[in-house]
């Protein structure tokens, strides 16, 4: 047996994915848009764009400013919105042959279950992942998302609805303590926690001495939040014992390594696949080549 | 106004290399580079989303438009602007270069219509491709006259005569200070080409101010206008959602949805300039 | 008058200051490490490396590490000790000609108010920073810094003692809600905010598979952490109506303008220093050919 | 033991120019640069603190052991490792350079005493300098034979023959593979030369494992030794307190100090092996 046919696959709540390599929400919008670009079904899966239960449009430009250490974004979840996601995006992923989990989130408990219920029924995905922790958008559940007892109560309403698909938690970094939001998630029932999401940031406009940004703070991502989400990785797995997924600031292999080492069971390529679309592929076989530097459980470490 | 829109190949990623940076003024050079196999043949107003090769600082890809596409290269022009466009000048030959493409909707075939493409700066590079592309691909002797390249810069320096065949092409050339062709700029030189030969369209691209005188003269003169925008991008794909400007909104039966934006990368470059929002367009 | 005459002295509570250029606490040891290798005198002034009530050995090697976007230290607040300080460093300041605000902290208010004590008969040093932010210390006052009642209470037992002196409060960034702990530190008698101290983050070795650090938490400074320390310093002008002594990635005069379009008052150069010691120089000559670019009142923006 | 430390001028920050990057091996390099206005006669065993030149990422200084200084150049021997020492290598000549120093306590003098020492790899560089100055600077006949420099390296390609005068200069040479002089490593042939030449004191420099045989053999000896050790720097000044090394504890009245720390720039990085606390040293 070769190298690269070890097997890798890990499993996450009640489903098992191929390997433990995915793209992070919002990168890769609906899994259409990269398809001719890098072999998607190679990898462990991808995580849609986050989605709400009415279509948004967005934040106004700019939206995006590169920075030396990485980018900042304001897209502001612009979205189709859950109907013609499930009509429109859905059906795609089989086409595909992309293992997908879906991102959502929302503004109350109630929109939580309405779109939690409208999962329910449905196939073509293998789970969804609670974006508690988007820092672009007024109203939406980031200030819930650092609140235990509603991250608690958010994650049990859609688990419920769920039961065999697989639950992550998306979890914010700009908080003293995730691991309390951690816990919590766990409490709720989540199959993992996905850990982090970009980090609040802002930049100015030299020539106007204005922010960049409509609504000043923006979403902080790329290598220069690396050191950050490994602690925060760090912290949660010392945290809970269902397995974490680490996102953020993975540019290269080694990046990736060091979120095993962190103690999550799988991670997520953000940024860096605007650069370099290959690298989620090649870390799927660095991983196949070296499958001790994967984990297979999930817990402190 | 009846028009086709030239299919789009579905884009890729190629690693190619560096054939030649030609230089053709203090800021502007021709990026050429060898046409990797399989790169599908890019309908005019496509562009590359070209990775910055460096070991150190984090960079975005950049977005390019195609200059010129044969059997051999692929050419851009490109304008030195800041790091990035540094690095890519400074690129010698036989180094590798690592692009997306061709991405984005081209500017629309208009079969028998007359066309008056109007072209600032580097924003020259897709509206003389059209030309190429139109004259290689397409019957030209069906309307010889039909597609009419006007194109603006500072002075002589920025018209590149000795390395780009403007002036044997036909095409009309207007320099800020009047050193070659019209004194002017490209919008007033389209003006005043307009009140002389009617058409049915007009293309533009360049800067933004001359990109509204255009749209101007297209709504005085009661004729479709498509233009090609730039934004910021990260993905360039249509996924990220970054590159948005706001065009007019269209009803949503039953949802509340205040504005609209569309994507420079997916949905343009190439707009309809009547939905194009211009007082609301972002800075690039 | 040449551009480079223009005045951009800076009044801080009841001090003024020369210029609002600062070199930031543990960057520049007690003023006497950097004093032949750059014109001090020159600057705002220098803010000493943070003292407590005892010397302290600080944290086993090792402490450094370099990341592409900044680095990670975990000094541990390695220090001569209060009495040494006064003994040994304070003289020095007056001899280097240097304006010096000298960084306490401590573990109790007992403590704070024995080193608040031992300062304010004392002459030769400017003011206070009160370092309630440093990450790399078991019991010291970080976790007490993300308590609002506690920064307030402290601030004002050493405010009492230094009314003549400017007392400054540095906060972590590490925090959901940064004006929370301003608006404490605020009513406790601050003169102002410095924001901010490092972010918490990790790094592992990927020969061993360990963390680099014993502590395996370490403070993250340097250029990754820019936009995240502008958007805190925007947080934090927009939430008290002192000044604030923007911190946090400054690497060139361009950054330096940022934090005073964020809202900060001066500025203090950290980590840059140890790569570019002639940076802060450069901000100061910037500032004086461009008077405009500095702010001469604290407050919201 | 009687000694004199030698007087350290104090650092400043200079700016100059690359004389020449010599390539000595596939690893090794020689980079002259040439000796700014104003720069102090340098104590052999300091270190210069050199900036990266970058527009891209961030990079801490990089410490190296001044290898040689004369009238005109500054010379260090530098062993490439990683991204930091590959830019400076590239580095051409005329090129500029920017470093802080002359940095750190220096090797001791030690008066009519015969001193063994024990280099490995870039090790060499403040042994070799401290030949160098003690021949230029005192009177050296007053002890012809009183420094004894035994270098070792993996086969004869790290002995730099053609390069530098090592063995004209009468050191002691080892390879581990025996492909010149003794098979062995330098502490092994310190161990032989030791046997047959009884000295006062050893100086070590060069990777971890070296030096502590070499303490070990200070130790068997009763002799003093000195050693000169690596950590990673961040201001190189003593300012910052990163780059601290475990040393015995000394009582301090009074004070609850467990462990003492010195700083390898500002008390090093040439310490007393007996302070140093081998078992806890960082991997540099
Ligand atoms: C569809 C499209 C086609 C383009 N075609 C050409 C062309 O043919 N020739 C040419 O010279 N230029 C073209 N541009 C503009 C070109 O992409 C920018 O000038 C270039 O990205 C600047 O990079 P820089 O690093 O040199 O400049 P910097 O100013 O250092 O770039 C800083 C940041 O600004 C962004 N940026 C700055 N200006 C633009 C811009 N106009 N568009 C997108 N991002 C920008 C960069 O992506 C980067 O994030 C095009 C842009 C778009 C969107
Ligand atoms: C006092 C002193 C004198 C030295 N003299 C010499 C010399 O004469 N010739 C020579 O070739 N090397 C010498 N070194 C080692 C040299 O500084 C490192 O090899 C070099 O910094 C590695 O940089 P890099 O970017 O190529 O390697 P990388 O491994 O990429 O560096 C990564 C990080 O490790 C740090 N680092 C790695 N090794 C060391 C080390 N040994 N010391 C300090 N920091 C390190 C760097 O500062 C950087 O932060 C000396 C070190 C010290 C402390
Ligand atoms: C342009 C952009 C859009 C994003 N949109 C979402 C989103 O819709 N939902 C979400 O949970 N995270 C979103 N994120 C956050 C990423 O999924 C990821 O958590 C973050 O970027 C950190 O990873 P990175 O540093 O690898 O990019 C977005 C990030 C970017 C850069
Ligand atoms: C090596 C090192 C030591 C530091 N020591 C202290 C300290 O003793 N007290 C303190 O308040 N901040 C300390 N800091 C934090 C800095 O003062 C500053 O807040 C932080 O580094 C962010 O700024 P920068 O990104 O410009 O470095 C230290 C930072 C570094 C890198
Ligand atoms: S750049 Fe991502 S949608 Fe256009
Ligand atoms: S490197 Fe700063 S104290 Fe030694």
């Amino acid at each position: 047996m070769s190298a690269s046919n070890n097997d890798i696959s890990v499993k996450i709540g009640p489903v098992a994915f191929k390997n433990p390599v995915f793209l992070a929400s919002g990168i890769c919008g609906y899994g259409e848009e990269y398809a001719s670009i890098i072999p998607q079904k190679k990898l462990g899966g991808i995580v849609t764009k986050t989605i709400t239960l009415e279509p948004r449009a967005g934040n106004p430009p700019p939206r995006i400013r590169e920075l030396p250490t990485g980018a900042l974004n304001s897209i502001g979840l612009e979205n189709v919105g859950l109907d013609a996601y499930i009509r429109e995006k859905l059906p795609l992923l089989k086409d595909l042959e992309v293992d997908a989990v879906v991102s959502i989130t929302a503004e109350t408990e109630d929109e939580f279950t309405r779109i939690a219920e409208a999962f329910a029924p449905l196939e073509g995905y293998r789970g969804i992942e609670l974006n508690l922790s988007c820092p672009n958008v007024e109203g939406t559940a980031l200030d819930h998302g650092r609140d235990p007892a509603y991250v608690e109560k958010i994650t049990s309403i859609v688990k419920e609805r769920i039961p065999k698909k697989t639950l992550w938690v998306k979890i914010t970094p700009n908080l003293a303590d995730v691991g309390l939001v951690a816990r919590a998630a766990e409490a709720g029932g989540a199959d993992a926690i996905s850990a982090v999401n970009t980090v609040i940031g802002t930049d100015f406009d030299l020539s106007t001495g204005k922010p960049i940004f409509a609504r000043v703070g923006a979403g902080y991502s790329g290598p220069g939040i690396l050191p950050i989400a490994l602690f925060k990785v760090w912290e949660v797995a010392h945290s809970v014992s269902i397995p974490v997924v680490g996102i953020g600031g993975i540019s290269s292999v080694e990046d990736a390594r060091k979120f095993f080492l962190a103690g999550a069971i799988a991670v997520q390529v953000g940024t860096a696949l605007y650069s370099d679309p290959e690298l989620p592929i090649r870390i799927v076989e660095a991983l196949r080549a070296h499958p001790e530097w994967a984990r297979r459980e999930g817990g402190s470490t | 106004m009846n028009f086709t829109r030239i299919e789009i190949p579905k884009p890729a990623r190629f690693v190619s290399t560096v054939v030649e940076n030609h230089q053709l003024s203090s800021r502007y050079f021709l990026m050429v580079l060898s046409k990797p196999e399989g790169f599908p043949d890019p309908a005019p107003g496509s562009f590359l989303h070209m990775a910055v090769p460096t070991s150190g600082r984090f960079f975005l890809r950049r977005p390019f438009s195609i200059f010129d596409c044969n059997g051999e290269t692929i050419t851009l022009l490109i304008v030195e602007k800041g790091e990035g466009t540094r690095i890519l000048r400074e690129l010698g030959a036989g180094e590798t270069v690592d692009f997306l493409g061709p991405l984005g909707e081209a500017f629309p075939l208009l079969p028998g219509q007359r066309i008056l493409a109007v072209a600032g700066g580097v924003g020259l590079a897709p509206l003389y491709y059209y030309q190429k592309f139109v004259s290689r691909t397409l019957d030209k002797r069906v309307c010889p006259e039909c597609y009419q390249l006007v194109y603006g810069g500072r002075s002589e320096e920025d018209l590149f005569l000795s390395a780009i065949d403007l002036a044997d092409e036909g095409s009309l050339l207007a320099t800020d200070d009047g050193s070659y062709g019209f004194r002017g700029n490209a919008a007033q030189l389209a003006e005043v080409e307009l009140e002389r030969n009617p058409v049915d369209a007009l293309f533009s691209c360049g800067p933004t101010p001359m990109l509204k005188a255009v749209a101007d003269l297209a709504v005085q003169a009661g004729i479709a206008h498509w233009v090609s925008l730039e934004n910021r991008m990260a993905c360039a794909v249509g996924a990220c959602r970054s590159c948005v400007i706001p065009v007019s909104a269209k009803e949503q039966a039953g949802k509340d949805v205040k504005e609209r934006y569309k994507t420079v990368c997916h949905d343009g470059p190439v707009f309809n300039a009547n939905e194009v929002i211009w007082e609301r367009l972002p800075e690039p």
